[in-house]
């Protein structure tokens, strides 16, 4: 569960405190907060109420109201002025409520804050992190399930994070407040409440270092976000199955630490990518893209790609449930995989 | 470019198309609204539907105001808290039910629920769960409607919270340079889920739309009788070809911004809460005008709420009893 | 250059007419306005201007400013318009002037059009076609130079093309207007003025069927857009020197024919996939998984990708130039693959 | 909610800190942004520079006549027209040309181009190609001038073209909700690029800012007095921490929306264009001013045009003759 450069901290006792992924990400946020006054939170709902997920809970009474900031429901508006702000003098993180929102800020994010930096010559820096959240089953429907960050993936200028555990999630915020580059921050709403181990010391996970979840040597499951949970779920299944499953976070889909999975299925042969956004021209066609060329020459069958179901997200549970990917799917995906070889 | 009309004709409050059956009907619709959000909020706290449920209680009178002024084939958008809307235009309760529990008899097949109902024979365009995604949506409903001479006019349906997307103010620019029969119907119910509206909301509401040049009025919201004369004469006007109109409806929700918004203590009060409900509500305040007018008596408002709560009853029962579609049902319908 | 359906239409000596990709889309705009009152032409300076690429001069005086509109800057108001009127009885045509500014409809098209078919349980449709333009080389810099089909082409409910050649451009844009979902329809602006055979019959593309462009043994080019003449110039070069290229165009990212694709690559075992977009979370990666999974057995090596480096686009002409995928490169990558096996 | 404050107080046009020597200052600078964009034209039409070109002759006035009023690190916002902005605040012309010609002496190691110089050291955050692109940008900027308590104004250049743009409506609210020092600064040329804007702007202008509350005043933009002392006002204000405000210049631009604009009698007539070059010049207003009040004789304008012609040979030929930046370096500064 952690990088090797992570080890050190989580060895010792103090390790063992435990919070949910939510509360590590406040944590996170609170800590750079009260070192660096020129970090500022805005977003709608984010101050008073904490956000409609409670995640930023309290922050507001301990930096008040002036670096916790309520905006009007503006998303591409005050996307923009964030950006303006980052190049002056702050290092604003900016919430988009539910990540199908992320549509309306495109502009800002993809054609002005991923380019100022270069247009610039290198002249002008935009230090802001996006922190909006992804995933289905919630019975929200299809504005309010999807998994896009794909789209920003796509945008070079931009860094792209997806934590998997409160561990992940805490040193990962850290590194993307330290960033000097606009950084999106992708939350799965069904994780907020996962609980996990968060040693108490400051720590950062540096972006673009994947981490490898569970050791195994039958097949690789290379997954993101909440569907590491998926994956170590069904790995779990498959231990009973008599198959030795290796779990792969990529932690950021960019930067992207293509030798960790590569290397990961030179030694196991087989591949499942899973990730919950959509899988036609998503991340997980990268992913297997990256590993099928890597690793062309040790695969014995092709890299098999799990996403969401090509459909609107439905509102009806039995329609719902079955667009998201389940550690039933993965677990006969990669035992079917397992013994055609 | 066009002159910017700021006047407002004030009116009687009467229209001349409310005969005392308009009334009882609006009546009836009202307390429609209100018992089916009632039922709604039994299912959820329940655990019987699942999601979320945004109600619509408090703000009855807005659009049944408005919807009782429009044909069937006119047409409105809605948003996130849009069962009012839905019913008032014409929406079967039972069909309506069953779409917030994700059945296959639901107006959307169950693919669209709370958020989504849409409904093409009530000229319901959807409710839209996006934050003012809905005012190109009806601004281009008026277009095809001028476009093909067909006389309906559109009605875009907003909370205030809208008035923070600029999409707005780009629909309505194009709806005033192109004369569109559109009305925007902004339902000031105060909060921005749980952010009062004055904290992202800077200088004049009216003067918003009017800096387009468009007509733009303000009516209480909680007065039906009000809404539907204001409304009568916004929509008569844009059917005559006069274009679009924006209409300020101050109301306030009852409850929380959704069902699971209980302790709302931090951002309003009780008292406030209480004063609205007990001051000025729009059942009880029209209730009272017409029981006062002699246009109805309280035993028979009482008589209607009895048979409105019998059909809710059976509506509910449909919806519980109804088939969820088919797992298999799933990808279709993703193209036409 | 045809497919099996369209053989008819190309074979008589009609065929031999020749127009530019501009003029085939302005034809079967008119031809299609001519046979359907319904369909109206909204943008910016798509009236008297005819486009600022000229694509449409004459359409206004022959169908009126009625028919073609003009509209203030505002994207995504006229978008979310449009897709209201296509809801309700009308079939717009919107023109997105640069294809970096989908950014800004990007809520309209993804979150809207693409839902509102299936949202509503299959009642209402949303006949809407979208044209805009990609691709890079005209030193305009990082704001007007992007190819971000990728974006669309993950989304469902959404059906994206790009003609590659005028007749092709001609009938799948026949097809995009007659099809009753929201439809978007990239242009390189660099190929407006390529002449290429239109036969003067009526004629219309499906979409989701792939083109042969040229048929070859030893390496599959699979290309887009533009990308299909970079292809076949490449295929040419390496005719010369004793290669044989097959060149095939999937005329549509979504729907996609993976069929024709996969086929292809078992028949050559080697595979070049070449789009103008980022490759990185772009079309290559999808085009390159699916033939990875489909003709897995049949590869000899890894699928390679070409798309634009992972850049902004930059507004430096030697700098610009090394952005973008060329013949050369094409004809040594794939040189370099047959070489190795 | 803020008031909406509507008022314009009517004052004279000679502001307080322009003595001569800052007319004279003006001049040049205004004259500068005319042979600059002269030499543009020229380079383009010999096929030198690459890309487009959006030239800013005939609407000098509004970028020196505020430019004048702001400090070297307050910030500005420009756009695809933006060479008058960036060199009104400082930019020195020989980096510029670099720039359009994609050098590496550039102000952006040629990787912007026309339409994205940008210069920390003059406070320009940049021009923007999308059109309103740097509305929240320029907001932004006050946002942390005021947080920082650096006293700085930020100024948002923009052509009466992204009064189209949502993101334009949302920034304003912003702004006034939060009192932020930024002047939206819009350059009525009267033309989206090929369409008359009121063919694309319904209503009233000034209406759009005065609705959020913001101040708004309209000025000749071809009378750079009149332009700087209305911006010397506004900006004093927004320093004083009185909030933003709102400038509309009435402006023309004379030649085409890019250089390869020049048949342009389908959308403006040869007439209309004569008028403004002839009647509403803004270099010829000001210096014919200038001489009538003795500020200047004539002799000593031409003596400034002729040493600013000089300086301009010796800027392009600077850019002509330095070199592109090498390939290597297209995969720098993607990252920070
Ligand atoms: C674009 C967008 N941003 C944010 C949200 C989340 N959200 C849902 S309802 C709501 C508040 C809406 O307030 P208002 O428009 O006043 O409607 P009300 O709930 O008061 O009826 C918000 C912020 C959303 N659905 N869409
Ligand atoms: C979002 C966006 N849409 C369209 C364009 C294409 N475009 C470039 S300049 C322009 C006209 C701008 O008009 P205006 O704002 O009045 O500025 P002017 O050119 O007159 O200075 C247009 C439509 C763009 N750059 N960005
Ligand atoms: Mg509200
Ligand atoms: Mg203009």
């Amino acid at each position: 569960m952690s990088t090797p450069e992570m080890k050190s901290v989580m060895e010792p006792a103090a390790a063992q405190r435990e919070l949910t992924l939510g509360e590590a990400i406040k944590e996170a946020l609170a800590e750079e907060m009260r070192r660096d006054p020129r970090i500022v939170i805005m977003g709608e709902d984010v101050a008073e109420a904490g956000t409609v997920f409670k995640v930023l809970s309290g922050l507001s009474a301990e930096f008040g109201t002036d670096r916790v900031i309520d905006t009007p429901i503006s998303e591409a508006g005050f996307t923009g002025l964030a950006i303006g702000a980052a190049m002056t003098g702050l290092r604003p993180v900016v919430d988009i409520m539910f990540g199908d929102f992320i549509a309306l800020v495109m502009d800002q994010m993809a054609n002005q804050a991923a380019k100022v930096h270069y247009m610039s010559g290198g002249k002008w820096k935009v230090p802001l992190v996006m922190r909006t959240t992804l995933g289905a089953s919630r019975r929200s429907a299809a504005q309010h399930s999807q998994s896009l960050h794909a789209w920003f993936s796509h945008v070079p200028g931009l860094k792209v994070v997806l934590p998997s555990t409160p561990f992940d999630a805490k040193g990962l915020m850290k590194s993307a407040i330290r960033d000097d580059n606009p950084v999106i921050f992708f939350e799965d709403k069904m994780m907020y409440k996962l609980k996990g181990n968060v040693p108490a010391e400051d720590y950062a996970i540096p972006l673009g270092v994947a981490d490898i979840k569970r050791s195994g040597d039958d097949i690789t499951l290379v997954a993101t976000s909440s569907m590491v949970q998926v994956a170590l779920g069904a790995a779990k299944m498959l231990e009973d199955a008599g198959i030795s499953a290796e779990v792969v976070d990529p932690r950021t889909t960019w930067p992207l630490d293509e030798e960790t999975l590569v290397e990961s299925v030179k030694k196991t042969s087989r591949a499942i990518v899973i990730d919950e956004g959509y899988a036609r021209y998503g991340v997980t066609a990268e992913l297997a893209s990256v590993i099928a060329e890597g690793a062309f020459h040790y695969l014995d069958q092709p890299v098999k790609r799990i996403g969401a179901m090509h459909v609107p997200i439905p509102f009806s549970p039995p329609l719902e449930d079955v667009t998201v990917p389940t550690e039933q799917m993965v677990f006969e995906a990669a035992r079917g995989m397992c013994r055609r070889s | 470019m066009a002159n910017t009309k700021t006047s407002v004709s004030k009116q009687s409050s009467s229209s001349p198309d409310s005969g005392p059956d308009a009334y009882i009907q609006m009546y009836r619709k009202m307390a429609g609204i209100r018992l089916f959000e009632e039922r709604v909020n039994d299912l959820y706290t329940r655990a019987l539907m699942p999601g979320l449920a945004h109600l619509y209680i408090g703000e009855e009178a807005v659009a049944v105001g408005i919807c009782s002024t429009l044909r069937s084939d006119d047409y409105i958008t809605s948003t996130h808290r849009g069962h009012g809307h839905c019913l008032a235009k014409g929406a079967a309760p039972d069909r309506m039910f069953a779409e917030l529990l994700g059945k296959e008899a639901g107006y959307c097949r169950g693919k669209g629920g709370s958020m989504h109902i849409a409904d093409p024979d009530t000229g319901n365009l959807g409710a839209n769960a996006i934050v003012g995604g809905s005012t190109g949506i009806a601004t281009g409903a008026a277009f095809s409607a001028k476009r093909l001479g067909n006389g309906r006019v559109s009605v875009c349906f907003f909370g205030e919270g809208a008035l923070g997307q600029g999409v707005l103010y780009e629909s309505m620019n194009l709806a005033q340079l192109w004369k569109l029969p559109v009305i925007y119907v902004c339902e000031n119910n105060t909060y921005n889920e749980y952010t009062h509206y004055s904290e992202t909301t800077a200088g004049d509401v009216l003067g918003r739309p009017r800096a387009f040049g468009i007509l733009a009025e303000r009516v209480d919201g909680q007065d039906v009788r009000a809404v539907h004369a204001a409304a009568q004469r916004l929509v008569d006007r844009a059917r005559a070809g006069e274009g679009p109109a924006f209409l300020l409806c101050d109301t306030y929700r009852y409850r929380g911004h959704h069902v699971g918004d209980v302790s709302r203590e931090y951002y309003r009060s009780k008292q406030e809460e209480q004063k609205w409900m007990s001051e000025r509500d729009p059942i009880g305040l029209f209730s009272d005008w017409l029981i006062a007018e002699h246009r109805a008596t309280a035993a028979q408002l009482q008589s209607i709420s009895a048979e409105i709560q019998s059909a809710m009853d059976a509506a509910v029962q449909f919806a519980l009893s109804a088939p969820y579609p088919d797992p298999s049902e799933v990808q279709q319908d993703v193209y036409a």
